[in-house]
């Protein structure tokens, strides 16, 4: 109470040139703002935001001994940090200024200048009064922990952890599956040059297991986040891999061996087998294998150890149990990737009920050298070759019933398709589409090279594949029926084999990681980034960053670029070694507090804790942005958001207001 | 054994006479309930019978007489204090005649105690120089 | 005629900055609202409002973001759900609940800012002066006695 | 005789020695009936138990269980004292595991004094008495039906009888707070009477009983001059039924409205632009 009374305010009005100046009546307003209270001292200035404009205030801070600024000029978005700067510089506590805004919301905008003046004069006065109120406020810095956590390896991850673990620092690479990799290794080629993916993927993998600053933690998942950024604390659970580590040499005896054979639906979309000991692919990292427990014969029966049998090393271990580590990290990428849209849901096309409609992870494994025909394409029987083909696109995606968005990759995935059958089998090629999007370098170009290779595009939405035939040449095939809109027809095309274009969806956990993390997922229930255009791979939640498909659908270059993207920045914080926490925090009253928890429940940041020994809330201000939304949630105001308390809003007001209401009453009596 | 009840009292503030129950939980005042069915309150309260029952505990209740002593008030008895106060008043009788001795009362008093204050004023000090804040 | 007075509570992000950018584009519109920034609108608790009527304002406005572009995620939620039960009150306490405006303004339309200004003071100018019509009885009557008194007072 | 009265000594008397206190009402001196905290060490007093009229129960039973946060309790409620428990639960005010719920139905008679709409528990296990249907409020809809210069004269006049005694306030169990907002001059100007208008203290207050009042009418009962202050509480009831399908008291686990982010169609319903 006694520093507002001892509150020795200096205004100064900014000319701008003419901007304001040649609207408002800026040596009026500065007359009459030096009968404030409390204001000191009330000059006007041409510019006020020029080294000469900052000197002035600096200088009346040290001789006059103000203690609380106010200037009006143009918008705070533009100079308060050059004046608060101004102030610090003159040993002033920033937040002890304050800026009314006369050029950007009065000057600019309003014709009369007499009113344009009585505005500016109600803006200063509501600033001064402001001020008054305002309190000191030091921002907290807090050290930055250099390790790094990555969730997900597949090619985002990948990207990522590489380019982080290159620049020096640490990283803990977290995978779901027993090897990284992702999506892309279970691809043949990749679009729109048809390199072989696994040419170009494993050198990556092979380089993330032997790097000296990456821990590899797969068959892992990350249990709790507990922190903030630069001080995070995840806790990862290990689970059993029933295989000591430390003595597998990955010789893969033990898989050859293993008598019990296992549909492999996860790396071969369930078109192949694994054993019950296994290693997703050959070209697994790490090479390590895992024991399927469901299906062990072992884990079931109770004998066999087949593999332990048989494993030189002894590095078969059937009592090994889940292990949970806890980690320290300064930032989290989340590289989480996607789910293929589950093609079943599109009844009408038939999938999982015709044998030979295929999805387009199945086909990718068709086509694979290393899948589970080596490479031929051929119909579900295993052997026949497909005279003709009919692929699907956007299948799931832009419909009102499924997915409304575009999964970005099927147009390309499709036309690869197209080209593979083509190519492997010289079948007669349709392409069903609504749009064709051939965004990007080298696209459209592959586009023109599969028309010229004599695939036929039907533009429609496909309506049905039956296998109901109705004429003789349909007997025997399935038959795509589509609504020609070029042609503006119905046509019905009788095919060998149908290829889904599969569109992409989040994660089905999507919604529980990102609570984990403490970011938020669109309705499409995709993570979502802190801004579309301009910040594509932060959150909301600093210290967390999303790169990759987890965002929304995405292809291999793209979710490259994001990978490195996050990485780069990542190193940026690592490289500011300490960072600086939002001063104009949240703060609990614990005297006053109820502990009704409802500042818990608003706060979009989970930085508000429940002291349950006290009954009380309590800040986190590490984790507070500032929002204010728990001081507008508060009953008995008794957590309040520093530097826009009731206090200072209200003052604010009443500053506005009683200028009005003062021309108000000196209108009346003149026109009286 | 946990002891909540309440105490039937009338309000101590002004004549009026409204009534409320004293809340006690283990043995201490925790709060005021208006007497829904009592005839002249009828469940209602001024601001001041809500908080009649703040005062009890409060940390700034005197709860024996000061006396200053060399500028400081300082503790001490009832019988020092009483002897006193009746020893001043004796002498400023004395002194200056009664009329030089007025008495104020308290609204916190009852109706006896308020009795007993002017009678004392006007038999033992003799004078009419009585007045209170329970005239309300 | 009195002109109204009108206090703005505008989010730091979005709605204060499509206000600047109604300036950059110098768009015109009445000088009669006074605008008071906040980090976001989902600080703006009821009583700020309140608190600005019984101040003397004729008119109330609450601008934050778009829903779903709140920079603080759901902040303006808690606007979207305290706003509407505040104009409610106000129509079952006998005040014209236009007189409290919500509405979303992205730091993008400059123009929409200006509109929305143009269109509110317009609507409030409509309306008779807020403290006019709060005033009671008794306060009217001791006015009009004042008034007398002032014409004797004159005319003698 | 009030059949209620025996039915509800009898589960008293049965649940007494396996809890710390039965919570409910008892004829004190003059006839006037206050809480009281029936125990098994005293079971007489039970002769003097009574059940009108209603007192506010859960802020009795929230004062005694933060003195005793382990204590096994029980307490008799009516529908509206019911709703005002769960409410408080919500707010982390009370420990519902704790406390034994002993639902009291209402008579018509009893309903029609309260003008209440719901005079039945639901929650309670152990339940005395029939429900019946609710009664409307008259009041209430006369006013909603007053156009807007009716309804502001109606509640000019009404407020400006106010005392400030802050009788409403202190009575009502769902202000619990330590400190009031009532109280801090930012908002609610000390020591003028009439209060002015429009008025902070009322408009505040039902701000802040939005969502939370369950319509015990105490307020109503509890203010000097006769200030029908439930009105605009339950008004705006309707409004979050219908905006935000909340209704106080009503599911346990359903959290209050202004804790919820915006769910599928709720802004449409709040009328504002899009």
């Amino acid at each position: 109470m006694n520093e507002k009374k001892q509150a020795r305010v200096g205004v100064y009005v900014c000319h701008c040139g003419s901007n304001i100046a040649g609207v408002v009546d800026v040596v009026d307003v500065a007359h009459w703002a030096a009968n404030l209270p409390n204001v000191v001292v009330s000059r006007e200035y041409k510019f006020m935001c020029s080294s000469l404009g900052q000197e002035l205030i600096q200088k009346d801070i040290q001789e006059m001994g103000l203690n609380r600024i106010v200037v009006a000029s143009c918008s705070p978005q533009l100079h308060e940090a050059t004046f608060r700067n101004a102030c610090d510089r003159a040993g002033l506590n920033p937040y002890l200024f304050e800026m009314a805004n006369i050029r950007e919301q009065d000057a600019w905008v309003t014709s009369d200048k007499t009113e344009a003046t009585k505005k500016a004069k109600a803006l200063t006065a509501a600033a001064v009064s402001r001020v008054i109120h305002q309190e000191p406020l030091e921002a907290l810095l807090v050290p930055i922990e250099s390790n790094v956590l990555v969730v997900g390896g597949g090619i985002a991850g990948i990207q990522a952890a590489l380019e982080i673990a290159d620049s020096g620092n640490h990283v803990y690479l977290v995978e779901r599956e027993p090897s990284i990799g992702g999506h892309m290794a279970q691809f043949d080629k990749t679009f729109p040059t048809l390199d072989c993916s696994a040419c170009i993927l494993t050198p990556k993998m092979v380089n993330v297991g032997n790097h000296k600053n990456i821990t590899l933690l797969t068959w892992s998942e990350v249990e709790a986040v507990d922190g903030y950024v630069g001080n995070f604390t995840v806790t990862i659970r290990k689970k059993a891999r029933y295989v000591d580590e430390s003595l597998c040499t990955g010789c893969g005896v033990c898989q050859e061996k293993c008598p019990k054979r296992v549909i492999d639906e996860v790396f071969e979309a369930g078109l192949g087998y694994r054993k019950a000991i296994y290693t997703p692919f050959p070209q697994a990292v790490p090479n390590y294998p895992v024991i399927d427990r469901e299906n062990c014969t072992y884990f079931l029966k109770g004998t066999c150890k087949a593999c332990e049998k048989f494993c030189e090393p002894g590095a078969i271990r059937f009592d090994q149990k889940d292990e949970t580590l806890a980690v320290k990290v300064g930032n989290i990428i989340l590289a989480t990737g996607y789910d293929l849209f589950d093609a079943r849901r599109v009844s009408n096309y038939g999938y999982g009920r015709l044998p030979n409609v295929f999805t387009s992870l199945e086909f990718e494994r068709l086509t694979n050298a290393a899948g589970p025909t080596s490479g031929n394409v051929v119909l579900r029987d295993g052997k026949t070759t497909p005279k003709s083909v009919g692929i699907i696109h956007c299948v799931g995606s832009r419909d009102k019933n499924f997915n409304n968005y575009c999964s970005v990759i099927c147009c390309m995935q499709g036309l690869k398709f197209a080209h593979l059958v083509h190519e492997r089998t010289g079948a007669t090629v349709y392409n069903f589409y609504i749009d064709m999007r051939t965004a990007y370098k080298a696209y459209d170009e592959f586009y023109q090279r599969v028309l010229e290779e004599g695939t036929l595009f039907v533009r429609g939405k496909v309506a049905e594949v039956t296998d109901a035939a109705r004429y003789s040449n349909e007997k025997g095939k399935l038959i795509i029926q589509v609504e020609d809109t070029l042609a503006g027809k119905q046509r019905r095309i009788p095919v060998d084999m149908v290829i889904l274009s599969s569109g992409l969806q989040a994660r089905a956990d999507s919604k529980e990681v990102a609570q984990k993390f403490g970011i938020s997922c669109s309705a499409d229930e995709w993570f979502i980034e802190k801004h579309p255009k301009l910040d594509p791979v932060a959150t909301m939640t600093d210290g967390v960053f999303i790169a990759g498909a987890c965002q929304g659908p995405k292809d291999i270059p793209s979710s490259v670029a994001q990978g490195a993207a996050a990485a780069a920045r990542v190193m940026s914080i690592i490289g500011q070694k300490e960072i600086q926490i939002e001063a104009a925090t949240a703060i609990v009253d614990e005297e006053n507090c109820v502990g009704c928890q409802q500042c818990m429940a608003v706060c979009p940041y989970q930085a508000i804790l429940y002291l349950a020994d006290k009954g009380k809330a309590h800040v986190n201000e590490a984790l507070c942005k500032g929002c204010g939304t728990c001081a507008g949630a508060c009953l008995p105001k008794s957590i309040s958001l520093k530097h826009f308390t009731d206090l200072q809003l209200v003052s604010e007001m009443v500053g506005a207001m009683q200028t009005m209401k003062d021309f108000e009453t000196i209108s009346a009596e003149v026109a009286a | 054994m946990i002891e909540y009840k309440n105490i039937l009292t009338t309000c101590p503030y002004c004549g009026t006479g409204c009534a409320f129950n004293l809340q006690t939980l283990d043995g201490r005042i925790v709060g005021v309930l208006p007497a829904k069915k009592h005839v002249i309150s009828e469940g209602g309260l001024c601001i001041k019978g809500w908080n009649a029952h703040d005062f009890v505990y409060h940390k700034d209740r005197l709860t024996r007489p000061l006396i200053r002593k060399d500028g400081q008030l300082a503790g001490s008895s009832w019988e020092e204090a009483l002897t006193l106060v009746a020893g001043k008043f004796s002498q400023i009788k004395a002194e200056s005649g009664p009329d030089s001795i007025g008495f104020l009362s308290s609204a916190k008093c009852t109706n006896e105690e308020n009795y007993i204050v002017q009678k004392f004023a006007r038999a033992v000090i003799g004078t009419n120089n009585v007045d209170h804040c329970a005239r309300l | 005629m009195t002109e109204p007075k009108i206090i703005g509570f505008l989010c730091n992000w979005c709605s204060y900055r499509g206000a600047d950018g109604a300036g950059m584009a110098r768009l015109k519109y009445p000088p009669n609202v006074k605008i008071i920034r906040v980090p976001c609108s989902g600080r703006i608790s009821p009583e700020l409002v309140l608190r600005s009527f019984r101040e003397g304002a004729d008119g109330v406005m609450v601008l934050g973001c778009h829903i779903g572009d709140c920079h603080y995620s759901t902040g303006n939620h808690r606007t979207a759900k305290r706003m509407p039960v505040l104009k409610k009150l106000l129509e079952y306490a006998g005040i014209d609940s236009e007189r409290l405006y919500v509405n979303w303004v992205s730091a993008a339309e400059g123009e929409k800012f200006a509109a929305v200004i143009k269109d509110f003071t317009e609507k409030i100018r409509a309306l008779p002066p807020f403290t006019e019509t709060m005033k009671s009885r008794k306060q009217k009557l001791a006015e009009m006695k004042q008034t007398e008194k002032e014409v004797e007072w004159t005319s003698a | 005789m009030d059949k209620r009265i025996n039915d509800l000594g009898q589960i008293i008397e049965k649940i007494l020695p396996e809890v710390d206190g039965v919570l409910g009402l008892k004829t004190g001196p003059g006839g006037i009936v206050a809480p009281h905290l029936f125990v098994k060490e005293r079971p007489e007093e039970l002769e003097l138990m009574a059940i009108w009229p209603k007192e506010p129960l859960p802020s009795v039973i929230r004062l005694i269980q933060q003195a005793h946060p382990e204590a096994k309790l029980a307490v008799v409620c009516r529908g509206c004292e019911e709703r005002g428990m769960v409410e408080m639960f919500k707010h982390a005010q009370l420990n519902l595991n704790n406390v034994t719920l002993i639902g009291l139905q209402c008579t018509q008679e009893e309903a029609e004094f309260c003008r209440c709409a719901e005079p039945f528990t639901v929650h309670a296990k152990m339940i005395v008495g029939q429900p019946i249907e609710g009664v409307a409020d008259p009041l209430t809809e006369k006013i909603a039906a007053m156009s807007q210069p009716e309804k502001l004269a109606f509640w000019k006049e009404e407020f400006s009888h106010c005392i400030k005694c802050y009788g409403c306030r202190n009575i009502c169990a769902q202000c619990f707070c330590n400190v009031c907002a009532l109280e801090d001059e930012t908002w609610v100007q000390t020591g003028h009477l009439p209060m002015g208008n429009p008025s902070m203290y009322h408009l505040v207050r039902a701000m802040h009983m939005t969502a939370k009042c369950v319509a015990c009418r105490e307020c109503e009962e509890t203010c000097p001059v006769g200030i029908p202050i439930a009105i605009h509480f339950r008004l705006i009831a309707r409004d979050v039924k219908e905006m935000f399908n909340y209704e106080t008291g009503a599911v346990i686990d359903q959290k209050p409205p202004q804790l919820l982010v915006l769910e599928e169609g709720d802004y449409e319903r709040t009328g504002l632009p899009h």
